[in-house]
């Protein structure tokens, strides 16, 4: 099957499912014996990306495969059409949610520790009913600490194809640069703070 | 930083952080017996503590505030500013998060330590009293900025939409589920274990492959019409064929499920549905 | 605002709404000032009809309005999106079938005598529709009850060259040590049929 064949029914597919597919799943759609090749897949995709230029819509992949989805300047327009539903999440929130994607697995306690304050248990429960994070187990301390990690719907919905394409989070300066205050002298200060590595530049 | 300035600073944080909210909005009686040229409006108070999210946040403002560099935080200043607000948070008794009354603490004790002679030879790495206060706000500045990026990310719902077509005349197609051997030969030890019948029959060995013969016949007889035994195995399954399906046919007897037709002795042998004159078409 | 500006927002409103619109509501997502005229709206429909050429999907007016829909030709193709898995049979169909497949020919009140309840119509039908049972022939008692056995399709799915290859009732009882003899693939299945030749030899 060419692509010119193949372009309706993928795009037919993406567009009746209402949601990413995959190339495995649109492979899938096909009998063994016509099925095209993950090459012919993409090369569709591709086409059916171009197609879209000076469209409403436009064909992006996230981390569950390919969509369609309205374009950003667009989307502006037409937002009338959802006048409920929720756009803005509290800054608690969110960096809740930040030091999840960023420090899975972490526990509540970790998050506390870091942002300095407590973290709500709605703010858990938020998060876990929009199924952006989950429960991946428990730290083996005293009270078995749920760890918490980010889900594929998480990357989905903040169009993600994987967590390499968080942005980057901002290095930590080192403290040997820390200056003296009053007649206190800089040798040797302070030095061992900064050497705890930051394991969190390259997530996979 | 004079408490003018502090309250300057302060208003500038809750306008800055809560536009919506009117700053200057005053119920009632001014509270004349606060602190001199310290008044800001206790809901306005409220709205600066509902503006930070935590004793971090409030530190990183008031550095950032004065464009200082986190590793050059003059503690006495930013303790002194620190724990005034606080102060003045307690004689409005507004709740406070004990969080920050735990910073106030931390900040105090750093101020101190700092204060006193340093020992002639420190070994300790740690030695500089900021040092564990710097790295958490590092830490939190970092993650606080995290929090942005992630938020300004272009997302469904708010910056985008999944979108969808109609499907005319949708079928479903329906994929029955797999079966183990296993889970069938589970269901009939369980089956037998609950009829009890498990003794009876361990006594003789099931022949299975008599059962299948009798199914096999059963099905041959389906068209109503006579079959001669010799019709009910094959030449190639040699003395065991014809011992099967000769039990077999024994067995279906007794079930009275064939009728055997034998016209004379040693003639063929035919079989049929019991009751086919009348039932066959 | 021309027909070229009116089309993403238009496309982007119909395929992200989910049902369809009419031009009323179409017009909706403007404000006062810079709405299109009904004749601007139905222009731009008219518009994105014509992109529709040679796609998966097309535009079409139903009674409430305009929506996209998969084009007839191509439903037929991507209709495996709609696959529903079954998740597994009942206890009372499980042992149904193996009471069959153990005591063929036999009857329904035979199977309830031994199950001690009764056997739903429904189980009898997907037996017979999985084409692993089938009746052969009736009982000559009154009432004629229909005598089921097993079928080819049944000793196929089950990789069993002949009922022989089912373990006897001695082995049944302890199948846990019967089971790395049979060495039973873990989703069952088609897969049975490679591993049958050794079970043989254990069984027979």
């Amino acid at each position: 099957m060419n692509i010119e064949t193949l372009k309706p029914i993928v795009e037919a597919a993406l567009l009746a499912s209402g949601q990413a597919l995959s190339l495995a799943q649109l492979g899938e759609l096909f009998d063994d014996a016509e099925r095209p090749t993950q090459t012919d897949l993409a090369n569709t995709i591709e086409a059916l990306k171009s197609d879209c230029a000076g469209r409403g819509v436009e064909l992006v992949e996230v981390a569950s495969g390919f969509r369609y989805q309205v374009r950003t300047e667009v989307h502006a327009r037409i937002s009338r059409l959802w006048t409920e539903r929720q756009t803005r999440y509290s800054r608690a929130l969110m960096e809740t949610l930040a030091l999840i994607a960023y420090r899975q697995p972490i526990t509540r306690g970790e998050i506390e520790a870091v942002r300095g304050v407590a973290v709500g248990t709605q703010i858990i429960r938020t998060l876990e009913e929009r199924e952006w994070i989950r429960a991946v187990g428990h730290r083996d301390v005293p009270g078995r600490p749920a760890l918490y990690g980010t889900t594929r719907a998480f990357l989905d919905y903040f169009g993600l194809r994987s967590l390499d394409e968080l942005p980057t989070l901002a290095q930590l300066r080192d403290l040997d640069a820390l200056e003296p205050e009053l007649a206190f002298p800089a040798d040797g200060a302070a030095v061992a703070a900064a050497a705890a590595p930051d394991a969190t530049e390259t997530l996979s | 930083m004079s408490t003018e300035e502090a309250s300057a600073t302060l208003a500038e944080a809750a306008s800055a952080r809560q536009a919506e909210i009117p700053f200057a909005r005053v119920r009632g009686e001014p509270f004349l017996e606060l602190p001199r040229d310290l008044y800001i409006p206790p809901d306005a108070l409220e709205v600066i503590l509902d503006a930070f999210e935590g004793p971090l946040d409030l530190l990183l403002y008031l550095i950032r505030r004065q464009n200082l560099d986190i590793l050059d935080i003059p503690i006495a200043e930013i303790t002194r500013q620190y724990i005034g607000y606080i102060e003045m948070m307690q004689e409005l008794r507004l709740e406070l998060a004990a969080e920050y009354l735990v910073m106030a603490a931390i900040l105090a004790e750093i101020k101190s330590r700092l204060l006193l002679p340093r020992p002639p030879v420190s070994e300790d790495p740690e030695a500089d009293p900021r040092a564990e206060l710097v790295r958490r706000l590092q830490e939190y500045e970092r993650f606080k900025k995290a929090a942005e990026d992630l938020d300004t990310l272009p997302r469904l719902d708010r910056d985008t939409a999944l979108v969808s077509v109609e499907v005319p005349d949708r079928k479903v197609r329906v994929v029955p589920p797999e079966v183990p051997l296993r889970e069938l030969l589970v269901a009939f030890r369980e089956v037998l274990d609950r009829a009890e019948l498990y003794v009876s029959h361990q006594v003789r060995r099931e022949p299975l492959s008599v059962r299948q013969r009798m199914t096999d016949i059963l099905d041959a007889l389906g068209d109503g019409g006579f079959h001669e035994f010799g019709s009910l195995f094959r030449a190639g399954e040699g003395r065991l064929g014809v011992v099967v399906a000769f039990l077999a046919m024994l067995e279906l007897a007794k079930a009275m499920l064939v009728e055997i037709v034998q016209e004379h002795t040693l003639g063929p042998i035919y079989l049929r549905a019991p009751g086919a004159k009348e039932h066959a078409a």
